[in-house]
């Protein structure tokens, strides 16, 4: 494939829930080895654009490509879509009925054909390092919160895929471990991942996003280099944004 | 109506209890006689037993007769068949709906005297293999059918002894279908009912004969258990009979002849 | 920092103390109320004559043996109607939840066949395909002679229908962000279904589907209308003939030494999925 | 920013192009196969036969009125036993989903009440109540008088022990930290129960409910037993009569018309709830 | 009531689940108008001691006195101690079939008897105050997380606790929403509020706590004044931790 076309790419997307307008148009561009940081308000539309890439909503205008291809077209099969993207949700949404270890290995066994003694293997090891050793057997309800999070990243990254959507992967983790993720995201990305990330935690804008994006009720108000939208954004709403997340101690 | 206006008086052979104002009825004053919900040909026709048509309404109204009611002092009321025997106090005084006669039941509601003893009769279909049977042992091999709470079962169990279960059925409509359907090769049904069958329900049907129950099939009125009446109503189907015109009732209703089938 | 062990063991038996009392509180009242009841009808002027007639010991000594042999006709119904059943009515729930505009006609049908077979009685449906199928003089002899095939797709037809349902409120009940998670890890439509809705659902609906379980075993005695002598046939012809119903409690005891260890393991086992998943909250 | 109306219009006709073809295919493999099973059918050399038995417009006319007048008595009793039972069994169910041991005795006996009225057939127990209490000669008179309360008990104490089960299966589907929430600001037990869990688990049990609420409606039918001409009854003697069973069809559509609306509202107003919950999840 | 009892006092109390001991032993002091921060990594018992002091969760051992009332004792009402404690749930626990504005009224009016009119009427304004206004005719299950979270603190706050329990309670928020809810809680502390607060939001630990107890594998570690705490930790695991914490820059 050509160097030149996106990983992802969206354009003029559009979503209504009846009649509140969440997306009012986006557009973004997701090049190879590129990470992407959605920041914006709470309701902004971070998790809904997130959601719509991974055709788990129906969007109403627009199109999103994945390498080149339209995968919004109502005529391209889904599944073959979702498997080559992997998204982590921000309520994490664990499989109940099935183990830490069931969890992770499901979608490589079933969906990418792994056998399941590589499958798990390598579960294991990636649970691993996420600091989940021993709690491969238990059921989501049983873990804390961060842990609950961590399995959420897992089971996203085992099936290798060519891009990642996380949304807020870092919401439940106490700071020790967002560090711990910070910098395996950083590993990832340093291995070629390409990712959109949704995120409240400035230091992964700043730290491994090559481009930001600030949503601003549906739309992308401004978007740039890390280092420039920090210190010198250029939308008053940017502005006012940043300022906030200053006085928390967030930046 | 078939009402013999010249009955022999009876009075001298029924007791002093046995009159009519000293009789402990569920409603003073009127006879309350029970049959099932529907009642069917030969024994009420047209589901009418207040006409006096059919067999089992005819013996209503002679015993009523005998007891010393006129027939507007004869009331109906329909039981089902299974709360005939229910145990407790009973709606009617008595009841006709070819109850047979059996020890067992004895305990748990009171007989008259039989007012009629059926044979059983087997019913093919025309172009059955069976249609040609002359003896029990043809039908040894035959799959029955006969209806559910009747003696029939007992009787090919214990007379013809099928090598096949014999077939149970609700009703005569069903056991009626089974029999056009080819579910089953024949059914045995007490005589009068064989007759009905043959001639105004199943078309080309054969009767192939009849034979006894063992230990006979006899007919009696249910009433409640130990009940005052029980003598009474004895002693009037006692009388019925010995006058003649029980037979003469049996054979307006339930005439025809069928061949008397043999065990080999 | 550790707490001296009889601070321990006092907590554990004043909350056993507690417990205690509660306990022989319900159970005296229950006794008493049992009881008065009890005693009520045995001492009442028709207790006799309803034992007799209900439950007579010799009766039921006398039945059991013929009921019993009834019984394994309808064991057998039960297992293969309820087998093709369970798979059968998970194909139905699956069709009536597909929620593609291109299924329209397909899950009108199973919307039709579930609203029919439901509302229509049992009995009919027996009737129906027990008498109307030989009837029509099609069908091949070996199913038109044993009313067991017939009798069976009779019953089969009916509660499919009604697990159906049951499986559908299953498949309703999980949260559609479990779906999502499915198809977002890369699963396919058929086996988000597989592997994570039905799993979950199925595990939710297993008290109703017993229900229905239990209610088939029962209704399995509708195929009696078609010849056979099942169980409570049995137990009817020989009550008829004793004017006795005591062989109708034989049939049913032979019914609840099925049903009711059913019931306790089906309640053990989600008792235990329940401990798996989820915090004990106390009270 | 904004697409132009062509754009969007070209989608959603492909969209609806898609859906259409899909449709088309279904709908007509659909009139092929149940147009050839209706065919097969009517030509089979008993079709006349099994017309004239099954289904004869005239005996279907005679019998309709009779029928419909039983059938009114079946609509009365229905309504009232399942109130009852709506009510009942939620007590039953709540008793079963206790957890203090204290209740231990309370909670025996409704598990017990509930294994064995469901074992039971429910033909049994209507004989046992319907015949056995009069029997017992204590029952006040209006009561022995009138099959149809005795036999509305006998209907309501085996429903409710089928909808109790139902409902403590949607009450143990309510995820616990549901009941954690509802106690951490502050409800009672009880308060939870009402406000938080219930409502939760009635919404979710509403089609297996429904099932029961079917069964019940034509297990009303078994009054008959005790006497009463309701429907059934009314039409199993016009079909014995007539030796023709086209009168049952006559009840059966008297059920459907009751259900298949009960039905339809129960789905609308399903589908409503969840549209109302949660996220849409395009396919 | 004397002003030396303190509002909350945990002493020694020991959970396990099954043979996983969660709780160790712990040990607790809030102060009237005081907010004691709880932090420590992901599993360290934070979400679960929360639980046990609102009696969600029976305890192995020890003893939790509110207001000098050991609230621990099984013939203590529990429906009383909760309704003079409030809780927010890290995972929310909202009940789906109630709006948000149903979600905030349930308990005011149900277990404290507020009329609905006051109560709608205030719970309003609670919301507003949030940034919630126009959602109350909403199904949590439509919110955005961030939105969803904020109604779980406006429904304990509905309450007027005598103490509040807050568990993560700016996870799923963006950084303006954080600074807003701090100074929410800020404004909570200065209005008398005493308050536990389970947060990997330094902070929080920093601005508003006046003790930080810092939670190791079921055991307090250390605790003391939050400005000794982050400048001079004693123990060597209070000093990793927070290492890794200004390394993620969270402090
Ligand atoms: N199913 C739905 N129905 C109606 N509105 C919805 C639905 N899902 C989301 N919304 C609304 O869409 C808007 C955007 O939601 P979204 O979850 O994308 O926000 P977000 O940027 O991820 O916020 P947060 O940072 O709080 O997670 C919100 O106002 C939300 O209430
Ligand atoms: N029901 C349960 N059964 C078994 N283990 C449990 C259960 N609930 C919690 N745990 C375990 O108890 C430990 C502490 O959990 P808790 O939720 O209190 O942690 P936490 O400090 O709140 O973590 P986080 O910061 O991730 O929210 C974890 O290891 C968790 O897996
Ligand atoms: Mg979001
Ligand atoms: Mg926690």
């Amino acid at each position: 494939m050509s160097a030149t076309v996106p990983v992802l790419e969206v354009r003029g997307v559009t979503k209504s829930y009846g009649d509140r307008a969440v997306l009012r148009g986006i557009d973004l561009e997701v090049g190879e080895h590129c990470a992407v940081a959605l920041i914006g308000a709470s309701g902004s539309g971070k998790s809904t654009l997130l959601r719509c890439i991974d055709l788990l909503e129906e969007i109403d205008d627009g199109d999103v490509f994945l390498d080149g291809e339209v995968i919004t077209d109502p005529s391209c099969p889904a599944v073959g879509v979702r498997r080559r993207l992997g998204l982590v949700f921000q309520a994490f949404n664990l499989f109940p009925h099935l183990t830490v270890l069931q969890n992770v290995v499901l979608a490589p066994m079933r969906s990418h054909g792994v056998p399941r003694a590589e499958a798990e293997a390598s579960a294991r090891e990636l649970l691993g390092r996420f600091g989940l050793e021993g709690r491969e057997g238990d059921y989501p309800d049983r873990l804390s919160g961060g842990q609950q999070q961590r399995v959420a990243i897992v089971r996203a990254l085992a099936t290798r895929p060519r891009a990642l959507l996380l949304d807020e992967v870092t919401s439940a983790l106490d700071p020790e471990l967002v560090g711990e993720v910070l910098s395996l995201v950083r590993g990832l990305k340093e291995q070629g991942m390409t990712m959109v990330i949704a995120t409240h935690e400035m230091a992964f804008a700043r730290e491994v996003a090559d481009e930001v994006c600030f949503l601003h009720e549906g739309r992308v108000l401004e978007r740039g280099d890390p280092a420039r939208i920090f210190s010198a954004p250029e939308q008053p709403e940017t502005r006012q944004f940043l300022r906030r997340v200053v006085e928390t101690g967030r930046l | 109506g078939d009402d013999d206006e010249t009955a022999s008086p009876t009075t001298e052979t029924t007791a002093l209890a046995c009159e009519k104002a000293d009789l402990a009825l569920v409603t003073p004053g009127t006879l309350t006689v029970a049959t099932d919900s529907p009642a069917f040909p030969p024994y009420v026709i047209d589901d009418d037993p207040t006409s006096g048509k059919g067999f089992e309404s005819a013996v209503a109204y002679a015993i009523a007769e005998e007891l010393g009611f006129t027939a507007e002092e004869v009331t109906w009321i329909r039981v089902p068949f299974n709360s005939t025997f229910a145990p407790g106090p009973k709606k009617f005084d008595f009841d006709l709906n070819q109850v047979s006669i059996k020890a067992e039941r004895q305990k748990g509601a009171d007989f008259s005297s039989p007012y009629y003893t059926t044979p059983q009769g087997v019913l093919v279909a025309g172009d059955s293999e069976f249609a040609g049977a002359t003896t029990l042992t043809d039908l040894k091999d035959a799959q029955i059918g006969v209806q559910v709470g009747t003696t029939s079962l007992d009787a090919v169990n214990e007379v013809i002894a099928p090598g096949k279960q014999v077939r149970v059925f609700n009703d005569s409509n069903d056991v009626v279908r089974a029999l056009k359907n080819g579910q089953v090769d024949a059914i045995v049904t007490d005589l009068p009912t064989t007759l009905y069958l043959r001639d105004a329900v199943v078309e080309g049907s054969t009767l192939v004969g009849q034979f006894e129950a063992p230990g006979g099939d006899d007919w009696g009125a249910v009433l409640e258990k130990d009940s005052e009446l029980t003598p009474c109503v004895t002693a009037a189907v006692d009388s019925l009979r010995d006058s003649g015109e029980l037979a003469s009732i049996t054979e307006q209703w339930i005439g025809a002849e069928a061949p008397v089938l043999a065990l080999e | 920092m550790d707490i001296a062990p009889d601070r321990r063991a006092a907590r554990e038996a004043a909350r056993r103390r507690h417990a205690r009392r509660g306990s022989v509180v319900a159970a005296v009242s229950s006794v008493v109320v049992l009881g008065g009841l009890a005693m009520l009808i045995v001492s009442s002027p028709g207790w006799e004559d309803v034992q007799r007639t209900f439950f007579s010991w010799e009766v039921f000594r006398d039945s059991f043996p013929d009921v019993l042999a009834g019984f394994w006709l309808d064991v057998k119904l039960f297992l293969v109607v309820e087998a093709v059943v369970l798979v059968l009515a998970l194909g139905v729930a699956l069709v009536r939840s597909t929620r593609a505009p291109a299924l329209f006609p397909v899950r009108l049908m199973a919307t039709v066949f579930t609203d029919v077979m439901r509302g229509v009685p049992v009995i009919l449906v027996v009737y129906l395909i027990g008498f109307g199928v030989p009837a029509l003089g099609i069908a091949p002899d070996w199913l038109v002679q044993d009313p067991i095939y017939l009798g069976g797709i009779a019953l089969a037809l009916c509660y499919t229908a009604y697990v159906a349902e049951v499986y559908r409120a299953g498949l309703d009940s999980v949260h559609p962000s479990q779906r999502a998670a499915a198809l977002a890890v890369g699963l396919s439509e058929t086996q988000a279904m597989r592997h994570v809705i039905v799993p979950q659902a199925v595990r939710r609906v297993v008290p109703p589907l017993l229900n229905d379980f239990i209610s088939l075993q029962k209704d399995v005695a509708l195929v009696a209308i078609l010849g056979p002598q099942e169980a409570f046939r049995v137990a009817q012809i020989s009550a008829a003939s004793d004017f006795n119903f005591t062989p109708f409690l034989a049939a049913a005891m032979l019914y609840l030494m099925v049903t009711v260890p059913l019931a306790r393991i089906v309640d053990r086992q989600q008792a235990k999925a329940r401990r798996r998943q989820g915090h004990v909250v106390a009270t």
